[in-house]
């Protein structure tokens, strides 16, 4: 099977559904680049991070549109379009700027259907880059997915691999509803084995990235590579760790979750993205109800701590969370009582 | 007429008498609606908030009457108004506003968020702007479709403010969408007047300097909005890009209804209804047709009558309809989940 | 002791605070209501609620100003003016609205202090009215103080009775921290000892409204009288209900919990805020980490359903968390194993 | 110099020779520190996104050389040269830049988030928009102090299409603030051009139709940007309320370090650096000066030679310096909690 980076494998999904459905628009600040630049007709970017390469080039300026930096314009616009016949695609560059344009997707995008008694179909896609890891700061480094969760009428993706990324979106383009397509920065370079064509990966069934028995571990984004770095190390000490990727936090698949947990009877949540009331908290209130009495030991979560994300290297480094950290907690589930 | 508005052009023979007649018989019928709602209001079997449009129908219907149901409208917390120039159903639109199963939303969304899709009609919205972006998404699907239709959104003075509305006007331009912002100046956003809100000169004079043609006419009178609400919508079919429309027209009721409108001059709606009722200076300009061109004063009660009776039968069919079943709470969140 | 609404306590600690202290301002949409209207210079509504009632007569426009419909303008101004000197109270009438201007609070002034190394003081709280239960329907209705505790750099307070939203207010002015204070709408009807003059409630220490030791139910805000009910109903049946009330979400009294938990090993959360990743998730995941080997039952929380808030009252009864629900998951959580 | 700009007015002899020299060392040492990070950047010691100011230097100093520390700016997320030309420590910030422990904000802003309060520097910001807001607070802490102090927001050409930045417009208008919106358009944001984005004839024609004046300069001419400052900030300080300068000059790098600037013509830079240069200019202007009046060659190459040595000064500094202590992680989130 052909090798693809995550980013190559979300450029994949997007120009494969642009060429199957004439609906689809890509919508966002410099998806193309370049527009009326001293430069010409060219393509000057294709997203900051080059996640739309070549969109503008195969499908045009009609297709493929530039935006002045206008976050609730972008997205209240893409939503606008949605409910009235085409599937956009908004990126909000940095998911950290959402704060600018939160309305369109909480009060406006997430609720029409419901809000107008199920008559409204906003089949529209919201997708950009999150996450700490390359020193952007504290408005740059975010992963607002827990915000994103809360929020009744939308479906989020968190995808942590590049085979998944390239299923979950055309999933998420084809589906009728608006889904936060959330992409890890620290992600993008990573490869793996991707199919060419089109293939979908259906929300709300989780990927057990590692099978074990002792104890449950359920990860999200960047945090899958490093709790399965986690379990292959300690398999070799003899401890067998089961890493749980929902893939999707919305839906979320609470059978897979609930399974492994009445399997292991103790489980290490991580979840980067709040140290309060984020994904971890949910899941964990979720265990605690619903698998209580498989339940052997505590509920751990591994998160930040609760402050912004420092910029400083060493800071930064000390704020996600790491593999130390989750090989702790799995040791501590697992040495309780 | 206020200070700075363009004096309504000929109506270039687009209006024959059946045309009038209809654009008063709508006027009429957001008039009834609007002054039975005060007084059902009363009784207390009407939930949560209700904003009436009275004394600013000639603006809705002066833009609608250039609609189909293939153009869309984005509508504001008070588009009682707006749904009945669109041609929603009155009987969905009482049932909605009585919280019933019947409503067009089910009961879910209420008066302040009345949508009919089929009719183009993308809801009422309780956000101060929000439809400016939608309409603004409608209007780009018009265009990505080439359907020669149009998207128009009316927002307040007050709303004129809203960051999200400068933004759709922007990116309107850049885009050049067949998009209509109609403002829809009734002298005040809730308790604040517009000349104290809204800096600039005229809401117009703002518009304009977006680089899009502005103009300011008065919402009382019914030419002066159809002829500038014309123009707009030619040029936005013909691919000419977006218009802003200024209609001052101030509102007969208060900001919601139990408004002691405190911030009123005592005389200044008794004024307003003798000197400046849009249905009367459209019922005077029909009676001064030439003979036999027209209607007369007779036929011209009848409509009167029939609009009084059709919101009557409505009412009645509002008050019979049942509550929502509680089976409907969860249903509707998802298209599918 | 004086008798006085939570509306009042709320308005009487203002003016206690702007008694006290020159630079603290009230900033907001018709806080004092009628800048620019024909009645002249009158306070019109002094809040749309009438919580800011008479503040604008005493202390004048330079202190309770009336703003354009403009909410991020108005958080963010507030927030620039609390960073050089000012103690602003920014109103957003309904914090549902927080999705206009969300930024402002989440990528600014809750990160000045951490990303400016600490020089940074941003004394400014933002107040607001939240929760269902009027029919205002779905972007009306929501109590968002759950994505508020998620960020770091707020306070969140979350008043369930007169006296407390008076000590907590004057606390939250006085507090050189953004502070986003929530205010219940079905709260401010409800009177209560209050007394005159200042007085401060430190944040961080829960309220135990009720004592008891079979099992303890932590609620927030409106939900809290609705608990306090249950426990005395149940408490005739001999079952002892303990009922702590936060009364902050941020700082959170953990200890408070705990001890009360580890007393009762049973424990039910009531939270209007979210069916996902709310704050009964966050602090169940607290008891199921920290509190793990003193549960005896699975810890049950109460929320509205995964849906928006629905318009109609038989729904909007039923989506809101009820008596009747809290006493089912207080009995469930008795009689597990 | 770009169609509809006004000409500089004859500086009214407030700028004498050592005036205009200290004008010039400001602008030579921006130019110095920017060249260097240029040169710093590729050795990969630098964290972060870093985006140069060269090319722009007369826009911050001509207008800062009208401020005191009382004045307040708040900055982008290209904000060295404001930072510099408002005073801020060259060798806190370069420590900052590297994120070290000696840096402005003890490592934790980074490039896009130096802030010195003491010098009324509120901050780079790394949300497009977010000083105006800011500013337009701190304007009105000075107007309710009746400090005299002034505001200026510094805004690239494409934050000028963020919806905030209206709101904020706006809000200074109708509250009569003083606070200066100064617009710096360097020809693009990120990859798009100004003329795409703004879908005005110019961000100045848009500003006035807000209601304050609003000017269009050259941004290379440092006497153009200062004759505009110093009408508006003297308007502010008198109490006259905002204005709006748009001033015009392009930058000589990405747009971020490592940016291949395909947006742009290959010769592009080249043309500004012979043609245009906003140091150059000024050096010619005050070798121009009666002799004896200002310093000679010698004097202004001296001035060179220093700022180059205090420029490697602070990196030499910043290199030596620690990075920020683990400890040091979860400090100042909170002023107390
Ligand atoms: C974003 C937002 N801010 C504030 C409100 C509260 N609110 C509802 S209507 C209204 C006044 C709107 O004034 P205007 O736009 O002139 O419309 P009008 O009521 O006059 O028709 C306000 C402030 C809101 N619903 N949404
Ligand atoms: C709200 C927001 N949207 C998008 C971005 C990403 N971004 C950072 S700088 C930039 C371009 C800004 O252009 P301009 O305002 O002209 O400033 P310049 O970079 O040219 O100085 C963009 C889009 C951001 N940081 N914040
Ligand atoms: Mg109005
Ligand atoms: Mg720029």
């Amino acid at each position: 099977m052909p090798k693809r980076s995550y980013r190559a494998a979300i450029n994949d999904a997007l120009r494969l559904e642009m060429e199957r459905d004439p609906t689809v628009v890509v919508i966002g600040e410099d998806v193309r680049g370049g527009a009326g630049g001293s430069a010409g007709e060219v393509e000057a970017y294709g997203g900051v991070m080059g996640v739309t390469k070549g969109l503008w080039r195969q499908f045009g300026s009609a297709r493929v549109i530039d935006t002045p930096i206008s976050e609730s314009a972008i997205v209240g616009m893409a939503a606008g379009a949605a409910m009235t016949g085409l599937r956009p695609i908004a990126e909000i560059m940095f998911l950290d700027f959402f704060g600018v344009c939160y309305d369109m997707l909480y009060n406006q995008a997430a609720k029409f259907r419901y809000m107008f008694g199920g008559k409204a179909r906003t089949p529209l896609v919201v997708r950009g880059m999150m996450g700490a890891g390359l020193s952007a700061a504290a408005q740059h480094s975010q992963a607002p997915y827990n915000a994103f969760t809360a929020v009744a009428g939308l479906k989020v993706v968190v995808p942590s691999n590049p085979y998944d990324a390239k299923g979950l979106l055309i999933s998420a383009i084809r589906d009728d509803d608006p889904v936060v397509f959330c992409e890890h920065k620290l992600l993008y370079g990573l490869t793996g084995e991707v199919p060419d064509g089109a293939y979908t990966i259906p929300f709300g069934e989780a990927h057990y990235t590692r099978e074990g028995e002792d104890v449950t571990v359920v990860a999200f984004s960047a945090m899958v590579p490093r709790a399965n770095a986690v379990a292959d190390r300690l398999r070799a000490e003899g401890i067998s760790v089961e890493v749980v990727d929902p893939r999707t936090t919305q839906p979320l698949d609470e059978e897979g979750i609930l399974e492994s947990v009445a399997q292991t009877g103790r489980v290490v949540i991580v979840d980067e993205s709040a140290a309060r009331v984020g994904i971890a908290h949910d899941v964990a209130a979720l265990i605690a109800d619903k698998a209580f009495h498989d339940l052997r030991a505590p509920v751990k979560t591994v998160t930040p701590p609760h402050t912004p994300v420092p910029f400083s290297p060493p800071l930064e480094r000390a704020w996600l969370p790491d593999e130390a950290r989750i090989e702790a907690a799995i040791r501590a589930v697992l040495t309780d009582r | 007429m206020p200070d700075g508005m363009v004096r309504p052009t000929a109506i270039a023979g687009s209006l024959d008498a059946p045309a009038l007649e209809r654009a008063y018989r709508r006027m009429v019928l957001i008039r009834a609606f609007e002054e039975r709602l005060h007084a059902e209001n009363t009784t207390g079997d009407i939930p949560g908030f209700v904003h009436l449009y009275a004394g600013q129908e000639a603006i809705a219907v002066g833009v609608c009457e250039h609609l189909t149901d293939r153009d869309h409208i984005g509508s504001t917390h008070r588009g009682h108004g707006h749904c009945i120039a669109k041609g929603c159903d009155l009987t969905g639109m009482m049932a909605e506003i009585f919280g019933r199963a019947t409503g067009l939303c089910g009961g879910k969304g209420g008066s302040m968020h009345i949508a009919d899709l089929e009719r183009g009609m993308l809801g009422a919205n309780a956000i101060v702007g929000g439809a400016a972006p939608l309409a603004t998404g409608a209007a780009l699907t018009h265009k990505t479709r080439g359907s020669g239709g149009v998207a128009v959104a009316f927002i307040g003075d007050g709303g004129s403010n809203q960051g999200m509305v400068f933004e759709a006007m922007n990116m309107a331009v850049v885009l050049e969408l067949p998009a209509i912002f109609v403002f829809e100046n009734n002298g005040y956003g809730e308790g604040t007047g517009a000349d104290y809100a809204v800096g600039a000169r005229s809401i117009a004079e703002r518009a304009a300097g977006f680089g899009m043609p502005a103009v300011r006419v008065d919402g009382t009178d019914f030419f002066a909005v159809y002829a500038a609400a014309g123009a707009a919508v030619a040029r936005a079919r013909g691919g000419g890009g977006p218009s802003t429309i200024e209609a001052v027209a101030l509102r007969y009721y208060g900001h919601y209804e139990g408004d002691p409108m405190a911030y009123r001059a005592t005389d200044e709606v008794a004024t307003l209804r003798a000197r400046s009722d849009p249905l009367a200076k459209l019922r005077a300009a029909l009676l001064a047709l030439p003979t036999g061109a027209a209607a007369g004063a007779a036929r011209l009660d009848a409509i009167e009558r029939e609009c009084a009776a059709e919101v009557d039968a409505a009412v009645r069919a509002a008050r019979a309809a049942p509550f929502p079943a509680l089976e409907t709470l969860e249903r509707d969140v998802y298209v599918a989940l």
